[in-house]
């Protein structure tokens, strides 16, 4: 019964919506088994776990308040009072660390959906519009992603100043280009398919086309390059920091602590190493878990990364 | 034959695309279809043949706006397309329907069958779209109800073309254009869908365009075959006609290269040897002159014009073939028939 | 053939015209004065007025931007603000460093990631690819700047064993190679998982076509199949892909030399945007974006020329 | 020439010998159950079948060039006198080419489209260390002149996208004869060629019977095909060969329902004038049923049939004609399974 409710019928009747439960229930357990039945995917779901966690909990973990300044007690050692020790103008650094998690988390799954929310527009109308403006639009994303993420990073800087939008903004324009650029592909390939010819044929419009046929089938494969994506976005959040570009030196970010932490690293290796660790944690874990989902949703999807 | 205006009637269609090299500076257009004129009638049945390279598959889309004609008019029960724009196609988009040759591609990979099945309904802002009369749709072409629920890769080959009939008759068309109806699908399954076609002719009184390089399968349900090669029409005329005596020898060739299962009957040398030509190096004059075993040196400067004959018959040859020639039935009587 | 090369040079070109159309209107449309911005508070009027007739920027905006275009068609980047010293010299100058720094980690990871990915093939579906592959994505997920710090940390600070700052003298070829030998290991580990992982899916795609049956089926080896046949169509494959790769080497190689404090275009670029020096910014992005568009240029042109199928095409 | 790797089997020994042969992929999944099949040199065999019949893995198992989970199994599977079941994988590859070659369904994609042919062909001459490139390359050359292909020096530097579909079988055929092989395996080889080539292929390869004497092992689901070439046939149904006998037999006198069916629904044989096509109601069933695989769908059927599995009966003394039913082979004449 269930199988008409998508599209055939407007209002799906209680009997369907009831089987339609299970079904995705069923799916979501199914995927959850495939990605655990992999080691990678297994390490990479703890890990994703224990990062959502500490990023929901973090102020209830954190010991300090992560911008109190102590200067008494600078560039500590880690003991039983400062886990990690403290920085050079005598931050907690666990507390830091702790909460750089939620920054992380913030950035990166604020500007992924920012990113996309704008991309698949741009790439659909990109693939499927006509040629001049699909032209067009390529060359806008080409120029964009020929500038070095840095020079995009100062044009925002400057322009409203540091700070947590700053960052996001930033990967948003960082990200957008490629992946409209993938959405157009996808809209491009599909276009040509017979199915979307038979709807030409059936005299479709294109409102039905696009929205219809073209959405549901380019969205499944963007979400979980997305989710791949997480762990880019995650680096490039404590790249921007770490140069100076990103949230302010005060909050505390994964970046921010490589950057205070570089800049005495001759005398202390401690900030440097808890700056790191978990940001390497983070980029692992949602690569092995965003990899094993794909495996699992849809293995043809295998497109590299690159580093 | 009824003489009345027909269903649909292509004049001249032609279809070229860009030829190569810089703009400005490209080679000729490569003419894919040259001026074909096809009309079928309410009710008719006729088979479009052409080996690969032939543009059968093209001249089925360009008939409904698919791939745009480079030239050429278009007429629906006789009243000519102002133009070749979407607008134009839409009134005979909303009475034609087109099967794929590969129907699972045809289908949305992310709908179910049943949804897919209502789709021309919900376009068309008519028919019921309840899930019963989608199951009714479904029996009509012999498909079980728990096969709408399914996804298209999950349907077997035969399944799946019925599945893609049903989706055509739910706004029941006048015309439906079936590209290579039964490829893929097996000796025994390939009749029933043949047989499915004569069913909705019956019911409906639909016209077919069957477009397939496969004589021997449609020779049973055809009206009038019309030959292409290289993108012309060779040869029309009634089925029956054609087959019992083909007036192009290239019509002649296809008949007799179809191998009959009979050993008795083998052939002491293939029918006709080569192979077609390239549509970026079309030969001069007729361009079957470099296959043919009776040309002359007239058929490699002029090209032969096609030439009414009686019978509603067409043929475009200097030398047709007689009218005599007898080729035996190639159908042997089996013994319990 | 030639056509095609022209019209992507043709788009090459459209693209730098662009990038220079947006960094002339982020320049403009960053608040305040620019010549405040780049001289700072304490400068004197007499200074700005200088400044401004110097970089034309008491002209109308229009006109601006055509001196703008007009300079570049002409190649000549402008002059620093601080040493009055022509960009285009100043960009010269740090590019052998960045080719160099850039050069050095692609040539080890597309060793390394090539024998990696044949090995993965080679054991498709047993322990060693599994290996492999894990090792592989983790060098892709770990963020460069992380394995840059790092390794100065433990080979330069703890070990003492490599220098961690500068580029080597000039003319001390030894002591330029060991100060490129960090910096190419921090920029090229993504690309050792990246291009490994790259050919093991080609290859595979490759050993899956109906011709590697056909050449099972007269027996030839499967090592003669891997090496001549599959690696040939999957370097086809990605060749392109390593190319524009090589591109965003060039400027993605920031964090290392930053992390290293060794001269180069993405230093620069760097210090520019910090210092607000704004042509010597307009010098190194262009000239960075130059040559990501050449890579992606000699991308397609290569690929194309290799591939029999497109080569007849175009 | 290159030394003899094999003991030439006997004078008029089969050149392919299987009894009792049967694959399965993995532990579960019959896909060929106990077939027996013989080719003998000279002899063009054809095996009929629709899909899932298991034709096509019966082919390839002759090579061992089925997928890792397949699993053989029989009492006898000879090739050219090496035995198939019990050689290793450096052993099979060794039979690859010599002892039996193999052309494919699909031309377009059998050679790689990145290699010249040339190259192509050149490769898979890799045995004769001995000969230098030249000589190859007229061996090259000669083999395909002889399969009809024009300006055979001109196509070796040809790559497979700039010939056609019947060209490029004509170049795979030429690649089977390169290497002399007992047994020339053609699993589908004109399904993808249009209908005047399709004919020019099989005049090509009935004439190198006479020429080079090769054997024949040739796949098909098409009727007329057969009928066109092979000497005897063997129709397929649900993983088992159901009748076996000379192409005359088969076609004059088919005995078991499924090929008098089959036969029916065959285009070419329906009187002209019928415009209805027969049909086989109902679908193939999975390979590896006990009892008769046709039962469900035969018009024909008895008590017997569902009771105890059909015997692989003789049913003619000349021409030799063996079928696996109970009906025809007790009382040696069923009247016509023919469906609706």
């Amino acid at each position: 019964m269930a199988m008409l409710t998508d599209a055939a019928t407007p209002n799906p009747t209680t009997e369907a919506t009831a089987s339609h439960e299970p079904r995705a229930l069923a799916r979501f357990a199914t995927t959850l088994a495939h990605v655990l039945s992999t080691p990678l995917g297994a390490i990479g779901l703890a890990l994703v776990l224990l990062i959502v966690l500490t990023a929901l909990l973090a102020p209830t973990i954190a010991p300090y308040d992560p911008t109190a300044i102590n200067v008494k007690n600078r560039l500590a050692d880690p003991s039983l009072a400062h886990l990690l020790g403290t920085d050079q103008l005598g931050r907690d650094l666990f507390s830091r660390v702790i909460l750089g998690t939620r920054t992380a988390m913030t950035v990166a799954l604020t500007a992924l959906a920012t990113a996309l929310a704008l991309a698949l527009p741009l790439g659909l109308v990109a693939g499927y519009g006509p040629r001049w403006l699909d032209g067009l639009m390529v060359l806008m994303f080409d120029s964009i992603s020929s500038l070095p993420m840095i020079m995009l990073g100062l044009a925002v800087v400057v322009l409203i100043g540091p700070g947590l939008p700053t960052v996001i903004l930033v990967i948003v324009l960082y990200c957008v280009p490629s992946y409209a650029r993938l959405v157009r592909t996808q809209t491009l390939s599909l276009k040509s398919r017979d199915f979307i010819k038979a709807e030409q044929a059936m005299d479709a419009g294109t409102p039905r086309i696009l929205f219809r046929h073209l959405l549901p089938n380019v969205i499944g494969p963007l979400l979980i390059l997305a989710c791949l994506d997480i762990s880019t976005v995650i680096t490039l959040e404590a790249g921007l920091s770490f140069l100076g570009l990103g949230v302010k030196p005060q909050i505390p970010s994964w970046g921010n602590i490589l950057s205070d932490g570089f800049a005495v690293i001759r005398k202390s290796a401690v900030p440097v190493v808890a700056g790191g660790v978990p940001l390497v944690l983070a980029t692992l874990g949602f690569t092995f878990f965003g990899e094993a989902l794909r495996d699992a949703l849809d293995p043809r999807l295998a497109r590299e990364r690159r580093p | 034959m009824r003489k009345q205006p027909a269903l649909i009637e292509a004049d001249g269609l032609s279809v070229a695309v860009p030829g190569r090299g810089l703009p400005f500076l490209r080679g000729a257009p490569l003419s894919i279809l040259a001026e074909v004129s096809l009309a079928v009638r309410p009710g008719e049945i006729v088979c479009l043949i052409g080996e690969s390279g032939s543009g059968k598959t093209t001249f089925g889309r360009a008939l409904l706006g698919l791939v745009r004609p480079s030239s050429g008019s278009i007429a629906v029960d006789g009243v000519a397309l102002p133009d070749f724009s979407a607008r134009s196609f839409r009134a005979l988009r909303r009475q034609a329907a087109l099967l794929f040759q590969d129907p699972v591609s045809s289908f949305n990979p992310r709908q179910r069958i049943g949804a897919m099945m209502a789709e021309p309904r919900h376009i068309a802002g008519v028919g019921s779209t309840r899930l019963a009369d989608i199951v009714a749709l479904a029996g009509q072409v012999g498909l079980a109800e728990r096969f709408l629920a399914r996804f298209p890769h999950a349907l077997s080959g035969g399944q799946a073309r019925r599945a893609a009939v049903a989706r055509a008759l739910s706004v029941t068309p006048r015309l439906i254009v079936a590209d290579e109806p039964t490829a893929g699908l097996d000796v025994s399954v390939q009749g029933g869908v043949l047989n499915l076609f004569l069913d909705i002719r019956e019911q409906h009184d639909t016209a077919f365009l069957l477009i397939t390089h496969n004589l021997s399968v449609v020779r049973h349900i055809a009206d009038r075959i019309v030959i292409l090669y290289l993108g012309r029409v060779v040869e029309s005329g009634r089925a029956g006609d054609v087959l019992r005596s083909p007036r192009h020898p290239y019509t002649r060739a296809l008949l007799d290269s179809e191998p009959v299962p009979d050993p008795a009957r083998r052939r002491a040398e293939p029918p006709v040897i080569g192979e077609v030509p390239s549509i970026a190096r079309r030969p001069t004059g007729c361009e079957f002159h470099t296959r043919c075993p009776r040309a002359q040196p007239r058929c490699r400067s002029e090209a032969p014009v096609l030439l009414d004959e009686p019978g509603e018959r067409q043929v475009a040859c200097h030398f047709p073939l007689p009218e005599a020639v007898n080729i035996p039935a190639p159908g042997r009587r089996m013994a319990q028939s | 053939m030639l056509g095609f090369i022209l019209r992507r040079t043709a788009i090459a070109i459209a693209i730098l015209l662009l990038v220079a159309l947006l960094l002339f209107a982020m320049m403009h449309m960053i608040p305040g004065d620019p010549t405040v911005v780049a001289l700072g508070p304490r400068s004197t009027p007499e200074m700005r007025e200088a400044f401004r007739a110097m970089m034309g920027l008491d002209r109308p905006v229009l006109d601006q931007l055509g001196l703008l275009l007009v300079r570049l068609a002409q190649g000549d980047l402008g002059l620093d603000v601080w040493s009055r010293r022509p960009v285009l010299t100043m960009v010269l100058e740090v590019l052998p460093y960045t080719v160099a720094l850039a050069l050095a980690s692609f040539v080890w990871a597309l060793a390394l990631g090539l024998v990696l990915g044949c090995v993965a093939v080679v054991h498709h579906g047993k322990w060693g690819d599994w290996l492999i592959g894990a090792v592989s994505v983790s060098f892709v997920a770990v963020p460069s700047f992380v394995v840059a710090l790092y390794s100065l940390l433990i080979f330069a600070v703890w070990l003492n064993w490599l220098p961690a700052i500068g580029a080597g003298e000039p003319g001390d070829i030894g002591a330029q190679l060991r100060a490129l030998i960090l910096p190419s290991f921090a920029v090229g580990l993504g690309w050792v998982g990246y291009i490994s992982r790259l050919v093991r899916a080609a290859m595979i795609e490759a050993m899956g076509e109906d011709y590697v049956r056909t050449l099972r089926a007269y027996g030839v080896g499967e090592g003669r199949i891997i090496y001549r046949y599959a690696l040939k169509q999957a370097l086809l494959a990605i060749l392109s892909v390593i190319a524009i790769g090589f591109g965003s080497l060039l400027t993605g190689s920031i964090f290392a030399e930053i992390v290293f404090t060794r001269p180069g275009l993405g230093k620069m670029t760097y210090d520019a945007v910090i210092s607000r020096n704004f042509p010597l910014v307009m010098g190194t992005v262009l000239v960075t974006s130059a040559l990501y568009v050449t890579c992606m240029i000699l991308a397609d042109v290569l690929s194309a020329w290799l591939d029999p199928r497109v080569r007849s095409a175009i | 020439m290159k030394p003899p790797v094999l003991k030439p089997p006997p004078v008029n020994a089969p050149v392919l010998d299987m009894h009792n042969v049967s694959v399965s992929y993995g532990a579960h999944v019959p896909a060929v159950l106990g077939v027996d099949l013989t080719v003998r040199p000279r002899e063009i065999v054809g095996i009929i079948g629709e899909s899932g019949s298991g034709k096509s893995t019966l082919a390839h198992s002759v090579l061992g060039l089925l997928p890792k989970t397949a699993r053989m199994s029989g009492e006898r599977f000879m090739l050219a006198g090496a035995d198939i079941l019990k050689a290793d994988r450096t052993a099979l590859a060794a039979l690859r080419g010599p002892s039996a070659a193999m052309i494919f369904q699909n031309p377009m994609t059998a050679f790689s489209p990145i290699h010249s042919l040339g190259r192509q062909l050149t490769d898979l001459l890799w045995r004769d260390h001995a000969q230098s490139g030249a000589q190859k390359r007229a061996r090259i050359v000669a083999a395909l002149a002889e399969v009809g292909i024009p300006d055979p020096v001109g196509r070796l530097d040809a790559f497979p996208f700039q010939l056609s579909g019947g060209m490029l079988q004509r170049v795979a055929i030429a690649a089977a004869l390169l290497m002399q092989p007992a047994l020339l395996i053609a699993d589908e080889p004109t399904t993808a060629l249009d209908v005047t080539m399709e004919a020019q292929i099989l005049h090509l390869m009935r004439s190198l019977r006479e020429r080079a004497g090769v054997s024949i092992l040739i796949i098909s689901h098409h009727l007329g095909v057969i009928a066109e070439i092979c000497d005897r046939v063997a129709v397929m149904y649900a993983g088992r060969i159901v009748e076996e006998g000379t192409v005359e037999a088969i076609f004059r006198d088919p005995r078991h329902p499924y090929t008098q069916a089959l036969f029916a629904c065959e285009p070419a044989l329906v009187p002209t004038g019928v415009r209805r096509l027969p049909v086989i109601a109902g679908e193939v069933p999975r390979p590896g049923g006990r009892l008769c695989d046709f039962a469900a769908r035969c018009a024909v059927k008895a008590a017997r049939c569902l009771e105890q599995a059909p015997p692989w009966t003789r049913s003619g003394e000349f021409p030799v004609h063996h079928v696996r039913c109970h009906g025809s082979a007790l009382s040696g004449n069923v009247p016509s399974g023919r469906g609706s």
